[in-house]
């Protein structure tokens, strides 16, 4: 609790990772469904996407990646995947599996 | 539900007057009759008057209480409720609220 | 003979022919008039409502200069109920200036004053807000229900587990506690919200859990009014009979159990209501010329002694309006018409 | 070097701190959180470590490139539309608005939401409308959605819920009765966040966020852990995260275990091996500020208790970091200043898998 200026934003920018600017939705999802710790999650989601670990947080790799994979991007694109669409490459990207997406599927 | 009701019976809010029937009720607990014979006569219009669009659009802009399309520069809110107050000479609780927050 | 086509009770359409809408129409009518000990509608008033169905129109509508009010209960959850995307001040925005609204009316979602006291905080600025940017009478509403103050959901022992026991004591004690915690949660959040400006606060659904929860209403309603002597008071009704559920609880020297409409709004008027909203139920076996014949026929008691504005409920299952989650406009616009026209409603 | 430091008190007043006193205050705040968590204190490099992020002279501080953390969150969409009781703005925007806003204008790595009460009880009476706008809001978004909700025991006590007020018992010396209402209470509390969990996870829901567990004590922890256990077993596939309310789990019943353990008097890294044991994907630890001290002895005091639950946590341990907890100050408001730097030495220092 807090306001948002002087709460989420101030701790994402202190040491958030930066959702789908960057890769902070991925480890996130690695945190959730494998229990993994930060580092070991941050190390997995790297090499699949085969980059540094350093670079899941850089904007210049990250925001061409995402487009070019089709798991979302933070600006509206016209023809990139956002939502469901994004989630489903993301658990097919990542190999886990993702309660939504299995009822997403389940409803076509 | 409210849009067949509305085409059905009702007034037709700030297309028309229902909004001002609606305060003579609220404000001063009258029955339709009275209500719309009083807002009539602050409009200086007949009472059959109130629920046509046509008459009432032209009213409401020349009087500034608000209109359901959105001019720039013409009320749309607490600026058409504070003459609304006056027009009918009624006291609008948030009207009042608004006075003593401002200092007005 | 012709035969036209209206609908039963449920939503269902039917085919009747006129001596069978008549028929409906004449027992709908003595019925109302017999269980409320009032007028049955007359001849005029009969052949008038037979016309009403007998009209080949899909919709139907009131006479030029007989419109009325509109209020609604549960405003902005309406919005939420179909899934659109919309804040609370962006559905009131869209009923002021896409639906034609003469008033209009906050709501949470959980609709009842005990559910809304502990986030009555978050509802203030939003009605504050929504004051303005919006020009009609805003009201606040909820529902007494008196059901959440007993067990599993609220402190008091459940009647309905303690009555069919024969344990009519404890039952009433229960009653007669659960009325203590209403007034409070009422009066409180009422206050709350006059405060940040409402014009005006709906008490709906009244009496739905019976006697107690008319009774703590009109108490609630009476410490408001005494605290803002012009506050705006709407009270819809839940159903056209006050159930006695206690069974020995007076307002004004007057038994609760077994009010019938025109005797509720007296007691409204008692207690300071501005608006009082008579409600009729639909019997979904019997047709629409009969249910609309027994609602007006109970709503016109009402008007005709009434001193205050009459906004009669016309939701789902209630004042006509079959019970159906889409109500056809056909039976609606019908309902409507009779209700406006026969009644002589201020609104509904 | 300055001689005196700017920092704040825990409840946000600013105040001008000499050098020496605010080493003092670091140290202190270790000791107090190492005796009463009986855990070790930080080393003396940890304290330098900490002492030099508080001294950094600029307005905000961060981690490293390349050492941030995944964020979560209690319920993003109140501060957007909600009132000030939770932060919120009250802008005129729905709840789907506020976690799309939430996920693309605020780049959050999770986001989530939650019922206007944010409890289970209440929730449990709007389910079907709670499952119909998770679901179209888990369409739109990217990031996880969680749905968040306190599990609140509180209200299942008169004159809310149903059972007797342990509080109005205890000192009566009621003893027993006072237990055995908070046991019923308790069962019925996690009967109500079994029904909301598997509900939603009936429609796809990605994970559950338990939020401020144990405000009313053991006996709301053990409903929580029982819950949690349930769903893993029904629902595998719905993570689950479990947030506390306090550094230390109060004994209100005293006597109520969860495989084998006491839950009274829990602290942090305790808790987090009760919550991984019923099955939860992530612990939030709470420590509570102390708003009479300065944010140096409170932040010292929370680093110690996140830096051992760290180590002994077999899952990832995202710190609350609210208003009033793990060292940002008690007030609406929070000052930014404050609440990097307690980002910062929680990820660095703590090491905290998220925040």
């Amino acid at each position: 609790m807090g306001d948002a200026f002087g709460m989420p934003i101030a701790h994402i920018m202190a040491a958030g990772m930066g959702g789908i600017r960057t890769a902070g939705d991925l480890v996130a999802w690695m945190q959730m469904t494998r229990r993994m710790k930060i580092a070991e999650a941050k190390r997995y989601v790297a090499d699949k996407l085969g980059i540094e670990v350093i670079d899941l947080i850089n904007e210049d790799v990250m925001y061409s990646l995402r487009g070019d994979l089709g798991i979302g991007v933070v600006t509206g694109d016209p023809g990139r995947a956002s939502g469901i669409i994004a989630k489903c490459k993301i658990a097919e990207l990542l190999e886990i599996e993702i309660n939504s997406v299995n009822y997403f599927k389940s409803l076509l | 539900m409210a849009v067949a009701h509305g085409i059905a019976s009702g007034i037709g809010g700030i297309r028309a007057a229902g909004d001002l029937v609606a305060r003579m009720q609220v404000s001063r607990g009258m029955r339709i009759k009275e209500a719309k014979e009083y807002v009539a006569g602050c409009l200086r219009i007949s009472v059959e008057d109130i629920a046509d669009p046509v008459v009432m659009s032209e009213l409401r802009e020349d009087l500034d209480i608000g209109r359901v399309n959105a001019v720039p520069g013409a009320a749309k809110g607490i600026d058409a409720k504070f003459r609304i107050a006056e027009l009918l000479d009624i006291k609008i609780n948030c009207v009042n609220k608004f006075r003593e927050r401002t200092g007005l | 003979m012709g035969k036209y086509v209206t609908r039963m009770g449920d939503g269902f359409k039917v085919e009747l022919t006129e001596s069978e809408i008549n028929r409906d129409i004449e027992e709908g009518s003595q019925e109302a008039a017999k269980n409320g000990q009032i007028a049955p509608l007359n001849q005029d008033e009969s052949l008038y409502l037979l016309e009403i169905f007998k009209c080949p129109d899909r919709s139907v509508g009131v006479e030029r200069g007989k419109e009325v009010v509109l209020s609604y209960d549960s405003g902005t959850t309406k919005f939420k109920r179909v899934n659109v995307s919309v804040s609370k001040i962006q559905s009131l925005q869209i009923y002021e200036r896409m639906l034609g609204a003469d008033t209009l009316e906050l709501a949470h979602i959980d609709y009842s004053f005990k559910p809304v006291k502990p986030i009555v905080v978050f509802e203030q600025p939003i009605l504050e807000q929504a004051l303005l940017m919006t020009i009609p009478p805003l009201f606040y509403g909820a529902m007494p229900n008196l059901g959440l103050y007993s067990q599993p959901d609220g402190p008091c022992p459940n009647p309905g587990d303690l009555l069919p026991k024969g344990k009519i004591a404890e039952a009433r004690a229960s009653y007669e506690e659960q009325i203590e915690h209403a007034i409070k949660d009422m009066v409180y959040v009422g206050t709350r919200m006059y405060e940040a400006g409402a014009d005006g606060i709906n008490f709906d659904t009244t009496a739905a859990a019976g006697d107690a929860e008319f009774l703590a209403t009109l108490q609630a309603i009476k410490i408001l009014k005494t605290k803002y002597p012009e506050i705006c008071i709407q009270m819809g009704m839940a159903a056209e009979f006050v159930l006695g559920m206690h069974g020995e609880l007076y307002y004004e020297n007057v038994r609760l159990a077994g009010l019938y409409p025109h005797k509720q709004l007296e007691l409204a008027e008692k207690a300071g209501v501005t608006i009082f909203g008579p409600t009729t139920n639909i019997v979904t076996n019997r047709s629409l010329p009969w249910n609309v014949a027994r609602a007006v026929t109970f709503t016109k008691a009402c008007t005709e002694m009434a001193r205050i504005p009459v906004h009669a409920c016309m939701g789902m299952g209630v004042g006509g309006v079959p019970l159906t989650l889409s109500p056809p406009v056909d039976a609606l616009s019908r309902a409507s018409k009779a209700m406006v026209e026969i009644s002589r409603l201020d609104g509904l | 070097m300055q001689d005196a430091i700017f920092t704040r008190m825990g409840d946000g007043e600013r105040i001008s701190m000499p050098v020496q006193e605010m080493k003092e205050e670091l140290l202190e705040g270790t000791q107090d959180a190492a005796k009463k968590g009986r855990i070790p204190e930080l080393t003396e490099e940890d304290l330098q470590q900490l002492f030099e992020i508080l001294a950094e002279p600029g307005r905000i501080v961060s981690v490293p490139s390349g050492k941030e953390v995944v964020v979560t969150d209690d319920g993003c969409a109140k501060i957007f539309y909600s009132g000030p009781a939770d932060g919120g703005a009250a802008l005129p925007i729905s709840r789907q608005n506020s976690v799309l806003a939430y996920e693309r204008g605020f780049a959050a790595d999770t986001v989530s939401f939650g019922h206007e009460d944010y409890s289970f009880k209440p929730a449990k009476a709007l389910i079907d409308y709670e499952m119909q706008t998770y679901y179209t809001t888990s369409l739109a978004t990217t990031v996880p959605c969680f749905y968040g909700s306190q599990p609140n025991l509180g209200l299942y006590f008169r004159p809310d819920g149903p059972h007797p007020n342990p509080a109005d018992l205890l000192p009566h010396g009621r003893i027993d009765e006072a237990k055995a209402a908070q046991e019923e209470a308790a069962e019925q509390l996690r009967e109500d966040m079994v029904y909301v969990g598997q509900k939603l996870a009936e429609v796809g829901c990605e994970g559950i966020n338990f939020d401020t567990t144990g405000s009313a004590g053991d006996a709301d922890f053990h409903a929580t852990l029982m819950a949690v256990a349930e769903l893993k077993e029904k629902v595998p596939l719905m993570s689950v995260e479990v947030g506390m309310s306090g550094e230390f789990v109060l004994g209100m019943h005293g006597g109520i275990t969860f495989e084998g353990k006491r839950l009274a008097g829990m602290y942090p890294h305790e808790q987090a091996d009760a919550a991984a044991a019923a099955g939860a994907d992530i612990f939030g630890p709470a420590v509570n500020v102390n708003t009479s001290r300065s944010v140096a002895w409170n932040l010292a005091r929370a680093v110690t208790f996140v830096k051992h639950v760290v180590e002994s946590s077999k899952i990832p341990v995202h710190p609350n970091v609210g208003m009033g907890v793990c060292g940002v100050p008690m007030c609406v408001e929070t000052p930014i200043d404050c609440v990097t730097r307690v980002s910062k030495a929680l990820v660095l220092i703590g090491k905290a898998d998220g925040l």
